[in-house]
C-alpha cells in the first residue's frame, strides 16, 4: 500500500519528487508510523484536491459563462435580484464541505488512535535528552552494567517497538525522523514519549525540529535500523570500555584526553575522563558522525573539529582548545582508536 | 570599559548605545589567537591573604567584564564544572562566599582569573590545565558578577534552576574590600 | 433645578446664542459651506500640526505608508535568508545574524506590517465608508499610531546597533528567557511586543466605537458595508486577544529583569504556560489579518461584478463565526508538546470546523461573479489570485489540522507553504488590490492600468515559484529556521527555486511602488466615482475635503449610491463653526446626539514620547516603571482636559 | 460628479450629550474594561494553570498570605460602593453641589485603600521572586493596585474640574458618571482576586 501511497502522494503533490535519496524524507515507509501518515496523507490530499477543484471550475464557469441579455446588475436595474438556484447551491455547498470535513475528522481521530495503540506494546527502551546541540542517548536496561550511554545516534532492531523517553537539559528542542515517524518535544521540566516500531533495515537521520538557540540548524542525529541480530552485536560491543592506546601516540593522545581539557566534559568508558557536560566518546570512531551530525565521521574531520569547534559551529559548547601540533595529533590518533 | 562607556554615554547616547550594543551584546564565539594566557602575575606561593598589587588592569578584562553572553557562559561552567560543590552559589561553604565583598586575592577580573586559574591554598583547584584561557576568563567574569560588579543590564537575573539567590539584576554592587584601586 | 442664578443666567444666554450658531442647510450650502468648514476643520499649519493632527485620513495614510515601509524592510531581511538558502551548507550569512533575519522577518511581518496596515486602511476608509466627518476619539487615534511608529523604531533601531532579537517572532521559552537569552536582545522585542498591543488595541476601541456610533443616519446594521462588518469583527477581536501576548510579554519580561519564576519549571513555573498565552493571541492574530481582506475581496466583487456580494447575511454570519472560532483552536500550534491526546482530537475538530465559514464566503462570492457581469480591471485580478492562491492554503491548513499529520508537517517547511499562502494570498493581494481601489480616492489620481497588470502577473507567478517548492522542502523533512541544510536530503532544486521566486516577487513589489509613486504625478485626474461603485466614500470628492462631506449623508439601502435617483439625501444642522460629528443609535442608525470633535493637539504626540521613554528605560532598569509613570501621567491628564473653557449651551437630557 | 444633496430633515436640535450608551465615551470605556477585563481573565487562567500541577498550593514549605489587610481592603472597597452610587446619581440629577461634597470623600477612601494596599504587600508572606506561584500573586495584586491608583487619579482630576464653572457642563457631568461605572468595574475585579490571593490557597 504504502509504496502506491508514496507514488501516489507524489504523483498528485509534486511529480519527480521521489528520485532522490530519502534518508530525512516524509516519503518513506520504513516504520509503521510513517506509514499511517502516508496513507492518512493521501486521503486528505485527495479530498483536498477535489475540493479545490470544484472552487477553480466554478470560478472559471463564473468568469467565462455567456450571460443572459439582463442580468442581476446595477446596469440593468436588478442588482437586488439574485439567481434563486444559487441559494440552493450555497446549502448544497455547506452540506458537501461540512460532510468531507466531518469526513475527513474521523479518518485522522482512527489513525490517531491506531497509533496510539500501537505505542502501547514496548520492547526496547531509551532515553533520550537533547541538550544545546547534541542529543544524549541512554539505553535503559533492569540490569545495570547493560544501561550504555552514547551519543547523537540511535540504533534500532528492526521490528521492535521501541519507547523513547524525551527529556531536555536546556532549552525546548523536538526530536524528529521524518522517514519513521512524527516528531515530539523535549520539553525541560516535563517528559515526553514517543514509540516507533521500525520496519525497514536502513539508515535514516533526524533532526531537532523546534527552533533551540544558534546551532539549531546543526543539531542532528543519525538512526540505523539493523537485524535483531546486527543490533545485539552493536550493542555487546558498546558495552565494551575504550580499548587501551596501543601506538605510543596514542598514548600520549590518551595522556592528554584524560589529563587535560577533554575529561573536564568528556567521559570515555575506562578510564579516569568521566565529565558529563559533553557526549560520551567511549566509542566515537564508531559513530557516523561529528558534532551532531555537522559532519561525516573521518580523520580530516576530526582534526579540523578538534583544533577548531568553534568555526565549524560557531557557539557550540565545545571550545576552542590552543593545542601544540603534536598534541593535536596525537589527540586524534587516540580518538581514532575510540571504535 | 564600563566607566568609558558612561563617560561617553554622557556625552553621545546614541554612539554610547552602539559601543554598549557592539560590546555587551557580541558572542566571541570564536576563541582568542594560540599563546594568549591568563595572567600569571600572582602565583599561589607569593600570595597571601589581604596582598594588594598595583598592576594594570589586564586588556583583555574589557573583553568579558561587560559583556552579556561571556556571563552566561560563564554561568554556564560555574554550573557545570561544580563550582557549587565548594562555593555554592556564591553563598559559600566548604570554599569561600564569593558574594560577599571580600577578596583574599583580589577581586579585579584578572586576579579572579588567576585565582581561577593557578588555584589558591586551602583547597582551591588550578584549573588551567582543564579549562581554556577563554573559558577561564568567562568564569571570572561569573564569579565577579556574583557580588554585582558588572552593569545591571548585562546580567542574568536568575538561572532556569531552583532558585537559590536573589535575582542578580538586584543585587546590589558589593565594594571590594583588599583589593586594589584599579578596581572600577 | 438646583444651580446657583450666575450659572442660570449663563444658561439662558447661552441657549439665546444658539439660535444664532451657524448650521448647514438650504440656506447654508455649496462653495459657502465648503470654505466654512474648511476654516473650521483644517489642522494648524507647520510641522507642529503635522503632529497635532487628529484627521483620520492623514492618520490613515501615515500608517499605511509606515507599514508598507516595514513591509518593504521585513521583505529585504527574507532576501537574505533566500540568499543563504540558495545553495545547502552555504556560509554567506553566519548562524547568529540568520536567526536575527527570520526574527526580524516574522516580527515585522505580523506586528509591524499586516496588523498595522490592516488597521490604517480601516481608519482611513472606514469614516467615508460611513458617511461621517470623523473617527471617534480621534486623538487616541494619534496616540495609536504615533505608539506603533515608535514600536517599529524600536526594533530596528536595535537591529541597526546589532542587538536585534534573535529568540524567533514566537520567542518561545525557556530559549527567550534569563538564562538562555543573555542581553537586551529578547527584552528589546518583550517592549516591541508592548508597543504594538497597545497601539492595536487603541485603534480597536477607535473603530469599533466609529463603527457602532458614526455610521449615517439610515445605516442600520443590516445595510452596513461588508468591509465595516469585517473591522467590526476584527476589532472585537485585537480587543479579546492582544491581551494574551500582552500579558505573556509582561511576564517574560519581569522574569528576565525583576527574576519572577513565572516559565522556570524548577521553581513551580512552566514553559508551556508561554505557548498557551501565546497562542490563544497568535491564533486570532492570523484571522485579524485575514478578515479585514475577507472585506477588501467583497468590496471589490461587489463594485466589478457591478452586483451586491450575494447572500450578505451569510457572509455577515461566517465573518462572525470565524472570529468566534477562532478563540477554539490555539492548541493546535502545540500538538508536538505531548498533551493529553484526546484534548487534541477536540482542537482538530474545531480547527477543521473553521473551514466551513470560510468555504462559504468563498462561495458567496464565486456566485457573485457567476450573477454578475465582472470587469477584469486589476483589483479584480487581485481577488482571482486571491481565490486561486488562498484555498491551496485553507486546504492545507485543513491537512494540518490533523494531530497525526501535522506531527509530521509541523515546524518544517510545509508549514511555512501553508502560512504564507494564507498570509501573502489570503491577505496581501487583497490588499494590493484593494490599494489600486481606493488609490484614487486618496490621492486624487488613477494608478497606471497596465502597471498594474503586469504587477499583479509577476508577483501572482513569483508567488507560486516562492513558495509552492516550499511544502515539498518540508515533506524532504527540512525544518524551519534551519540557516543551512546540508546536501544529498533533495534539497537543493526546491530552495534554488523558492529564492529565484523571492526575487521575482521582490520585482514585482518594486514595479508596484513604482506605479504608486509615478501614479502620484502622472496618473490621470480622478473623478468622485472613478469605479462605479455603491458605498459612501465615493460619494465625495477624490481627495476628500478634510471634513469629508459638507452634509451627513443618508442611506435607505446596502447600495446606496446605486439606489440614487441623482440626488443624495442629507439630513442638516451640524454646526459648521465648531467641529462635530453625527452619533446615531447602534442598530437602527437613527440620530442621537451631536458629538464635538476634540481640535488637533498635541499632546497625544507627547503622550507617546513620554510613554516610549517609560518602556525603553524599563528595560535597562525596574526603576524606569515607577519613574516613567509620572510624565506619561501628566501627559495624559493634559490630553483629556477639557480645552474649552466656555460651556456647552445644550441642556442635559436624561 | 458628486451627487448633489436633496435636504431631508435637521439635527441642529440634538443635544451634545446623554448619560449611558448614547454616549460615544461610554462605548470607550467599556471597550477598555473588556481589554482589561480580558487581560485579568488570562492573568486568572495562569494562576489556575499554574496551580494545576501542583500537589500543594501553595508550594509545599510555604504559608498562605494572611487575610487581615486583605480583608480590611475589601470591606473598605465594598462600603466606597456607596459615596460612588450617591455621586453618579447626583451626576444625573445634575446635583453639582453634591458632587463637590462627596467626591473628596471618595478620593480620602482611594487614599487610604492604597495605604492598605502597601500592608497587603507585606501580608503575602512571600517574595516575587520566590517560585511561580509568589510570582503570579504578586502580579495580580500588582496589576489591581494599577487600576486603584489610575482611577484614583482620574478622581481627584475630576475633582479638581468639578469644583470649577466648568461642573455645571453636562459633558463633564457624564465624565463623572462613566468615572463611577469604572469604579464599580474596579472593585468588582477585587472580588475573585481577594479570593485567589486569600482563599484559593487556603482550601
Amino acid at each position: 500500500m504504502s509504496r502506491r501511497t508514496r507514488a501516489a502522494a507524489v504523483a498528485l503533490l509534486f511529480t519527480g519528487a521521489c528520485s532522490i535519496q530519502h534518508y530525512q524524507s516524509t516519503f518513506s515507509d520504513a516504520a509503521v508510523e510513517v506509514r499511517q501518515f502516508n496513507i492518512l496523507f493521501v486521503i486528505f490530499l485527495v479530498i483536498c484536491a477535489i475540493m479545490y477543484l470544484a472552487v477553480i471550475a466554478f470560478l472559471v464557469a463564473g468568469l467565462v459563462r455567456r450571460r443572459r441579455r439582463l442580468a442581476n446588475v446595477m446596469e440593468d436595474g436588478r442588482h437586488h435580484e439574485s439567481d434563486p438556484l444559487l441559494r440552493t447551491a450555497l446549502i448544497g455547498w455547506g452540506v458537501v464541505v461540512g460532510t468531507g470535513l466531518v469526513g475527513l475528522a474521523i479518518a485522522s481521530f482512527i489513525a490517531d488512535r491506531s497509533m496510539a495503540n500501537a505505542a502501547a506494546s514496548e520492547k526496547l527502551s531509551i532515553t533520550l535528552t537533547a541538550n544545546q546541540w547534541w542529543w544524549d542517548v541512554r539505553y535503559n536496561s533492569a540490569d545495570s552494567s547493560k544501561t550504555l550511554r552514547t551519543a547523537n545516534e540511535l540504533h534500532l532492531p528492526v521490528g521492535v517497538p521501541v519507547r523513547i523517553i524525551l527529556n531536555s537539559n536546556d532549552v525546548i528542542h523536538s526530536f524528529w525522523v521524518p522517514s519513521l515517524a512524527g516528531k515530539q518535544d523535549l520539553i525541560p521540566g516535563r517528559q515526553n514519549d514517543i514509540s516507533i516500531t521500525p520496519t525497514k533495515i536502513g539508515i535514516y537521520r533526524g533532526q531537532c525540529a523546534e527552533y533551540c538557540g544558534a546551532q539549531h540548524a546543526h543539531m542532528a542525529l543519525v538512526v540505523n535500523v539493523d537485524s535483531y541480530a546486527d543490533f545485539l552485536k552493536w550493542w555487546r560491543h558498546q558495552l565494551q570500555p575504550a580499548p587501551p592506546p596501543a601506538t605510543p601516540l596514542a598514548l600520549a593522545g590518551y595522556n592528554f584526553v584524560t589529563g587535560r581539557n577533554c575529561s573536564a566534559c568528556h567521559a570515555i568508558a575506562g578510564t579516569p575522563a568521566s565529565g558529563t557536560v559533553g557526549p560520551d566518546l567511549t566509542h566515537l570512531a564508531s559513530r557516523r558522525t561529528i558534532a551532531a551530525g555537522t559532519m561525516p565521521m573521518g580523520k580530516g574531520n576530526l582534526y579540523g573539529w578538534v583544533a577548531d569547534p568553534q568555526s565549524l559551529k560557531p557557539g557550540s559548547k565545545m571550545p576552542t582548545i590552543a593545542l601544540e601540533p603534536d598534541e593535536l595529533h596525537a589527540v586524534v590518533a587516540y580518538l581514532e582508536t575510540l571504535k | 570599559m564600563s566607566s568609558r562607556f558612561r563617560a561617553s554615554l554622557l556625552i553621545l547616547g546614541v554612539a554610547a548605545t552602539a559601543l554598549a550594543a557592539c560590546n555587551r551584546e557580541e558572542r566571541h564565539s570564536r576563541a582568542k589567537p594560540i599563546g594568549e594566557t591568563v595572567p600569571t602575575g600572582q602565583s599561589p606561593d607569593t600570595i597571601f591573604p589581604g596582598s594588594t598589587t598595583a598592576q594594570p588592569l589586564d586588556a583583555r578584562a574589557s573583553l568579558y567584564d561587560n559583556n552579556a553572553p561571556a556571563l552566561s557562559e560563564g554561568q554556564f561552567l560555574y554550573t557545570r564544572m561544580n563550582c557549587v560543590g565548594c562555593h555554592s552559589h556564591g553563598g559559600g561553604g566548604m570554599g569561600v562566599a564569593l558574594m560577599d565583598d571580600e577578596w583574599r586575592y583580589g577581586g579585579r577580573l584578572d586576579q579572579i582569573a588567576a585565582s581561577i586559574a593557578e588555584g589558591r591554598p586551602n583547597g582551591m583547584p588550578a584549573w588551567r590545565a582543564k579549562l581554556t584561557d577563554d573559558q577561564i576568563w568567562k568564569l571570572a567574569a561569573y564569579v565577579r558578577s556574583l557580588s554585582g560588579q558588572p552593569s545591571k543590564d548585562v546580567v542574568n537575573s536568575r538561572a532556569d534552576a531552583m532558585s537559590a539567590t536573589s535575582p542578580a539584576t538586584l543585587t546590589p554592587r558589593e565594594p571590594v574590600r583588599s583589593s586594589d584601586s584599579a578596581q572600577q | 433645578m438646583n444651580e446657583p442664578p450666575e450659572v442660570r443666567e449663563e444658561d439662558e444666554r447661552l441657549a439665546k446664542e444658539r439660535e444664532k450658531l451657524a448650521r448647514d442647510g438650504p440656506q447654508l450650502k455649496g462653495a459657502k459651506l465648503e470654505a466654512r468648514l474648511e476654516r473650521t476643520w483644517h489642522r494648524p499649519p507647520g510641522i507642529l500640526g503635522w503632529l497635532a493632527t487628529v484627521d483620520h485620513k492623514e492618520i490613515g495614510r501615515r500608517y499605511i505608508v509606515t507599514a508598507l515601509l516595514f513591509l518593504a524592510a521585513g521583505g529585504f531581511l527574507a532576501l537574505l535568508m533566500r540568499l543563504q538558502l540558495a545553495r545547502p551548507d552555504s556560509n554567506l550569512i553566519s548562524a547568529q545574524r540568520y536567526n536575527e533575519l527570520f526574527t526580524m522577518h516574522g516580527s515585522t511581518m505580523m506586528f509591524l506590517f499586516a496588523v498595522p496596515v490592516m488597521e490604517g486602511v480601516a481608519v482611513y476608509i472606514i469614516p467615508l465608508m460611513l458617511g461621517t466627518r470623523s473617527t471617534a476619539f480621534p486623538r487616541l487615534n494619534a496616540f495609536s499610531y504615533y505608539m506603533y511608529l515608535f514600536g517599529g523604531l524600536l526594533l530596528w533601531g536595535a537591529f541597526a546597533l546589532n542587538i536585534a532579537p534573535d529568540i524567533g517572532w514566537f520567542a518561545y521559552t525557556p530559549l527567550s528567557g534569563p538564562q538562555f537569552s543573555p542581553g537586551k536582545r529578547a527584552d528589546i522585542w518583550a517592549q516591541m511586543i508592548t508597543f504594538t498591543e497597545i497601539s492595536a488595541l487603541a485603534a480597536a476601541v477607535v473603530l469599533v466605537c466609529t463603527i457602532l456610533k458614526t455610521r449615517a443616519p439610515g445605516m442600520t446594521l443590516a445595510r452596513m458595508p461588508l468591509f465595516a462588518w469585517a473591522m467590526l469583527v476584527v476589532a472585537v477581536m485585537i480587543i479579546f486577544s492582544m491581551p494574551a501576548v500582552a500579558l505573556a510579554s509582561s511576564m517574560l519580561i519581569s522574569d528576565r529583569l525583576v527574576g519572577t519564576q513565572f516559565y522556570n519549571s524548577w521553581e513551580h513555573g512552566d514553559a508551556l504556560l508561554w505557548q498557551h498565552l501565546f497562542w490563544f493571541f497568535g491564533h486570532p492574530e492570523v484571522y485579524i489579518i485575514f478578515l479585514p481582506a475577507t472585506g477588501f475581496v467583497s468590496v471589490i466583487v461587489e463594485t466589478f461584478c457591478r452586483r451586491p456580494v450575494f447572500a450578505y447575511p451569510v457572509v455577515v454570519l461566517a465573518l462572525v463565526s470565524t472570529g468566534i472560532l477562532a478563540f477554539g483552536l490555539w492548541v493546535h500550534h502545540m500538538f508536538a508538546t505531548g498533551l493529553p491526546r484526546v484534548g487534541y482530537s477536540f482542537y482538530t475538530a474545531a480547527s477543521m470546523t473553521v473551514a466551513i465559514p470560510t468555504a462559504l464566503q468563498i462561495f458567496c462570492w464565486l456566485a457573485t461573479m457567476w450573477d454578475g457581469r465582472p470587469r477584469l480591471q486589476v483589483p479584480m485580478l487581485y481577488v482571482i489570485g486571491f481565490i486561486i492562491t488562498f484555498v491551496i492554503g485553507g486546504l492545507t491548513g485543513v491537512i494540518i489540522a490533523s494531530v497525526p499529520l501535522d506531527l509530521q508537517l509541523h515546524d518544517t517547511y510545509f508549514i511555512v507553504a501553508h502560512f504564507h499562502y494564507v498570509l501573502i494570498g489570503g491577505a496581501v493581494f487583497p490588499l494590493l488590490g484593494i490599494l489600486t481601489y481606493w488609490y484614487p480616492k486618496i490621492t486624487g489620481r488613477m494608478m497606471s492600468d497596465t502597471l498594474g497588470k503586469i504587477g499583479f502577473w509577476t508577483i501572482f507567478l513569483g508567488f507560486q515559484l516562492t513558495f509552492f517548492p516550499m511544502h515539498l522542502s518540508g515533506l524532504l523533512g527540512m525544518p524551519r529556521r534551519v540557516y543551512t541544510y546540508p546536501a544529498g536530503l533533495g534539497l537543493e532544486l526546491p530552495n534554488l527555486l523558492s529564492t529565484i521566486g523571492a526575487f521575482v516577487v521582490a520585482s514585482s513589489v518594486v514595479l508596484f511602488v513604482i506605479n504608486g509613486l509615478v501614479s502620484l504625478y502622472r496618473g490621470a485626474i480622478a473623478p468622485a466615482n472613478p469605479w462605479g461603485a455603491t458605498s459612501l466614500e465615493w460619494a465625495t470628492s477624490s481627495p476628500p475635503p478634510v471634513y469629508n462631506f459638507a452634509h451627513v449623508p443618508v442611506v435607505e439601502s446596502r447600495t446606496p449610491l446605486w439606489d440614487i435617483a441623482g440626488e443624495l439625501p442629507v439630513v442638516t444642522g451640524l454646526r459648521v463653526d465648531e467641529k462635530e460629528i453625527l452619533l446615531t443609535t447602534v442598530v437602527a442608525a437613527t440620530p442621537d446626539l451631536r458629538e464635538p470633535v476634540p481640535a488637533a493637539s498635541l499632546w497625544p504626540f507627547i503622550t507617546s514620547i513620554a510613554v516610549a521613554i517609560f518602556f525603553i528605560a524599563s528595560i535597562f532598569s525596574p526603576w524606569a516603571v515607577v519613574f516613567g509613570a509620572i510624565p506619561s501621567a501628566i501627559a495624559i491628564i493634559a490630553w483629556f482636559w477639557p480645552k474649552e473653557m466656555k460651556r456647552e449651551p445644550e441642556p442635559v437630557i436624561t | 460628479m458628486i451627487p448633489a444633496p436633496r435636504f431631508t430633515d435637521s439635527v441642529a436640535d440634538l443635544p451634545t450629550h446623554k448619560f449611558g450608551p448614547s454616549s460615544l465615551t461610554w462605548w470607550g470605556i467599556i471597550g477598555f474594561m473588556v481589554i482589561e477585563g480580558a487581560a485579568f481573565g488570562l492573568a486568572f487562567a495562569a494562576y489556575f494553570f499554574l496551580m494545576g500541577h501542583e500537589q500543594g498550593w501553595p508550594p509545599e514549605g510555604r504559608q498562605a498570605p494572611d487575610v487581615l489587610a486583605g480583608t480590611l481592603f475589601t470591606i473598605l472597597i465594598l462600603l466606597s460602593e456607596i459615596p460612588n452610587t450617591m455621586i453618579k446619581k447626583a451626576a444625573e440629577k445634575r446635583d453639582v453641589p453634591a458632587i463637590r461634597m462627596l467626591m473628596p470623600l471618595l478620593v480620602a477612601i482611594g487614599a487610604v485603600l492604597l495605604v492598605i494596599r502597601g500592608f497587603e504587600f507585606n501580608s503575602l508572606n512571600c517574595r516575587w521572586t520566590d517560585d511561580a506561584y509568589s510570582s503570579i500573586i504578586w502580579a495580580l495584586l500588582l496589576l489591581h493596585t494599577t487600576h486603584i491608583l489610575t482611577d484614583w487619579v482620574d478622581t481627584i482630576v475630576l475633582w479638581l474640574l468639578m469644583r470649577t464653572n466648568l461642573g455645571w457642563d453636562g459633558r463633564r457631568l457624564v465624565d463623572t458618571d462613566e468615572n463611577c461605572l469604572y469604579w464599580r468595574y474596579v472593585w468588582l475585579l477585587w472580588l475573585p482576586i481577594y479570593l485567589m490571593i486569600y482563599w484559593v490557597p487556603r482550601l
